[in-house]
């Protein structure tokens, strides 16, 4: 047995390197894939500038890279890994802490891809604006970052905190909350792309504007990044709750949708706040005086549309917090996993539906602020009659937990 | 004007310069292993750097190839380069690695401290890599 | 954690069966009814051409909402209408800002509230509804736009009260739950004033003016 | 663990249950959020005509929604009646 759990630590360890790695690099190809053509078309616009947007492509794509280069160290910690004593929960949180760092990393990257394709645009457009436009793709790339900062933390946590000896039961909340936060920072690292790459678009366009874009991108990429912190909130209590007494066979379903449930409807929730950031964003680059309204109603379509994030949240929380009586039959353990499931999918279609609709809204109080207030109750409307398919698998959910 | 070559010349003297008073520091206070795997990690972090502006310039040069493809092989390569002191630092007493992580980033650390200095101070176009 | 599942309850046997009270709620519910009848005999006590603050208030509240009843029912059924959708609002409003005052809880907090107001919406919806089109236009809406669809059309009438009433359920629910855990993790000292800002001040806003909207336009869709 | 055959079928169904529903979910809601976007640059575009565009985008979602509504129906038929 002790060479055969020595051996299984080898696999999970090699497996979650490689899955750490894979979706790291393919994330940061992707944004800097992005980055890349629309430098292209930036060069054959503007032939002569091209040492600048070369320049600044470089350096957009070298802080881009950092979320990659987080994967890279997990990657390599665990494949060098020794483990002194080796464990289920040690196996099961090595997976994890791989899928945990190389998902969030995809999302980051490709989100610090956008700031860094439009500031190249943007230079070719305006050269002088170098300096000013440079900072500005920087500060939105270090924020997209922080999604992946969050994955990286719990798969630290991951995989240096001893677990001791409890129960098998925990070993898969611990592969839960890796895969929970990866999925969960997702969304909100593609999301708070968004904000960055339309504030330097918009700061080719309306340079006076610098002030309140800056200020207005960073508020609405903090925004989006809530799911990710839901995300985080719902890792922290899979790996810390004690769940001592729960039974393994329908408790490993339950913790697994647990995690499933926020985090993909973490996904939608926020690539759908941060399309509603962009929105704001290019609203302020064209009408700078409208920012009170924009800044507004941006903040409410984002709250809306983390609604189904926290729908997510709230099964998760059943699903963890229930005491589910021990059984040897399968069907109340589908069940379990099935509402997790039911939840994740269910949250991402409103959720991104939610931010298209917001997206809509915003663009157009910028254009039209005199009717702002009739834009944003249409748009309440409109949200709200989207969400109803997220509450149909919430409702869906509760019946597998509480009737089933 | 300055050209690309510049660009990189500074912000990897400016990391190389930051790593290398760290680490003169850390050897003072007798922590010799942090200040090796610092240098090391710093070391291959400009490295990349370097090799990243030449496979830039290399595939913007030619507009029709596949931009993601030719990223992802581009990442992929310089990242087994990268992967180098990790796996020295791991390895081997004399250097270690938390160290060695942090000089990996020493490049980029140079690239955000300059854009926050801009931010904070806000001289708008007066300052910057367009210089 | 532990009151996370607890509820205080009255179980008062009527007939063999059971009636089961949650006190909490009810508790929670009449001092938000309360706090509506302070609030509404002070700003129509003295009532004068210059409003005082409190007149200000009130009159803030009733003409935005019986602007807002108005631009959708159409200026006759807004007199009939209009001063239930106003009430409904205060009542939400400050049913979700209630929680934010320490031992205190938010009516909404449970499914009975939202469920019990939603079903009124509907019945409401319904009424009229069948008042402005005759039973017989009301039947045969069920019909359209083929007659085997009246199943789901049916199922789609349901499904918006459950829509409704979750919504406000779950987004109240979903905040205090978070507000309780991170307080629970960062032992009460960082986030919960911002966070208690965020769940209980703003979102408690936009999901009270949600349902009222939506109430307004479930009627107006009937009365069409 | 003894899975008989009942046991094995309720537990294809619950999983099914959320899988259609969590799916079904996905096309109305992002379909519905297109209908929303529309119409606020509609009413953007003629704050005039906001009363017929608002009734206009609410049966077209409505009229999306029905997708979601079936696999409602799906799912509480895969919970109940198998």
């Amino acid at each position: 047995m002790e060479i055969e759990l020595q051996s299984m630590i080898k696999v999970a360890a090699y497996l979650g390197g490689g899955m750490s790695i894979g979706f790291g690099a393919i994330g940061a190809a992707i944004g800097e894939g992005h980055a890349a053509a629309q430098a292209n078309r930036a060069l054959s616009e503007n032939p002569e500038l091209s040492g600048d947007i070369v320049k600044t492509m470089l350096v957009g794509q070298a802080v881009a890279e950092s979320a990659a280069i987080f994967a890279l160290v997990v990657a390599i910690l665990l494949l060098f890994l020794q483990v002194p004593a080796p464990t289920v929960l040690k196996a099961a949180s090595l997976i994890g802490a791989g899928l945990c760092i190389g998902l969030g990393a995809l999302g980051s990257g490709v989100g610090s891809g956008m700031p860094a394709a439009e500031a190249c645009r943007g230079i070719a457009r305006q050269p002088q604006l170098m300096g000013r436009m440079t900072t500005t793709m920087l500060v939105g790339s270090a924020v997209c970052q922080t999604p992946a900062i969050l994955s990286m933390v719990i798969a630290l946590m991951l995989m240096f905190i001893n677990f001791g000896d409890a129960p098998v039961v925990k070993a898969v909340a611990l592969f839960g909350a890796g895969l929970c936060m990866g999925l969960g920072a997702i969304g909100s690292g593609m999301g708070s792309g968004h904000p960055a790459g339309e504030a330097c678009k918009g700061l080719a366009r309306q340079p006076a504007a610098a002030g309140p874009l800056t200020a207005n991108m960073l508020v609405g990429s903090a925004v989006s990044q809530t799911p990710a912190i839901f995300a985080m909130v719902v890792a922290l209590m899979l790996m810390f709750l004690n769940f001592g007494e729960s039974a393994f066979n329908p408790a490993w379903a339950a913790f697994l949708g647990a995690a499933l449930s926020t985090g993909l409807s973490a996904i939608g929730s926020g690539y759908g706040c941060g399309l509603a950031a962009g929105a704001s964003c290019e609203g302020i680059a064209r009408h700078p005086r409208n920012v009170g309204p924009l800044t507004t109603i941006m903040l409410v379509g984002q709250a809306v549309a983390q609604t189904p994030c926290i729908f997510g949240l709230l099964v998760s929380f059943i699903l963890m917090f229930k005491a589910f009586p021990e059984t040897a039959a399968l069907a109340p353990a589908m069940a379990l996993l099935s509402a997790g499931l039911c939840m994740g999918f269910g949250g991402i279609g409103p959720g991104l539906g939610n931010g298209m609709t917001a997206e809509g809204a915003i663009r157009w109080v910028a254009r039209q602020s005199e009717s702002a207030s009739l834009l944003m109750r249409i748009m309440l409307v409109g949200q709200a009659v989207s969400q109803s398919t997220a509450i149909y698998a919430m409702v869906i959910s509760l019946v597998l937990i509480f009737v089933i | 004007m300055e050209t690309i070559r510049d660009l990189q010349k500074r912000y990897c003297s400016r990391a190389m310069i930051v790593a290398i008073a760290v680490a003169l520091v850390l050897v003072v206070l007798g922590y010799k292993p942090l200040a090796r795997g610092l240098v090391l990690g710093t070391l291959f972090s400009i490295i990349n750097f370097v090799l990243m502006g030449q496979t830039l310039q290399a595939r913007l040069a030619k507009p029709r190839s596949r931009p993601t493809l030719a990223a992802l092989l581009s990442v992929l390569a310089r990242y087994a380069l990268m992967a180098v002191p990790l796996i020295i630092a791991l390895q081997y007493e004399p250097y270690h690695i938390v160290t060695a992580v942090v000089g990996l980033f020493m490049v980029q650390a140079a690239i955000l401290f300059e854009s926050a200095k801009n931010l904070l101070w806000h001289r708008s176009s007066a300052t910057g890599i367009g210089k | 954690m532990d009151e996370l599942g607890k509820i205080y309850q009255l179980i008062v046997p009527v007939g063999g069966v059971n009636l089961a009270f949650n006190l909490n709620v009810i508790l929670m519910t009449w001092i938000v009814i309360l706090l509506l009848i302070v609030f509404g005999y002070l700003s129509a006590r003295h009532r004068s051409l210059l409003p005082g603050p409190m007149q200000a208030m009130g009159e803030l509240f009733v003409t935005q909402f019986y602007t807002l009843t108005e631009d959708a029912l159409g200026e006759k059924l807004a007199k009939t209408y209009g001063p239930l959708i106003c009430a409904l609002f205060m009542f939400l409003l400050l049913s979700n800002w209630i929680g934010i005052i320490p031992h205190l809880s938010e009516p909404t907090m449970d499914l009975n509230t939202p469920l019990s107001l939603g079903l009124m919406g509907f019945v409401l919806a319904h009424y009229a509804g069948i008042r402005a089109k005759g039973v017989k236009n009301y039947i045969r809406a069920y019909f359209e736009p083929i007659f085997f669809m009246m199943p789901l059309n049916l199922i789609g009438e349901i499904a918006k009260v459950v829509s409704i009433s979750f919504r406000l359920f779950g987004n109240i629910m979903g905040g205090s739950i978070i507000i309780l855990v991170v307080s629970y993790l960062t032992y009460s000292l960082v986030l919960p004033p911002f966070l208690n800002a965020f769940f209980g001040l703003f979102i408690g806003t936009i999901q009270a003016f949600v349902f009222t909207m939506l109430t307004i336009v479930y009627i107006a869709v009937q009365v069409e | 663990m003894a899975i008989e055959g009942i046991d094995l079928i309720k537990a294809a169904a619950y999983l099914g249950a959320g899988v259609a529903m969590g799916l079904g979910a996905i096309g109305p809601g992002v379909g519905e959020g297109m209908v929303g976007a529309k119409a606020c640059e509609a009413i953007g575009r003629n704050p005039q005509q906001a009363a017929l565009l608002t009734r206009t985008m609410l049966v077209g979602q409505a009229v999306s929604e029905s997708t979601g509504i079936y696999s409602l129906v799906i799912a509480l038929l895969l919970l109940f009646v198998v």
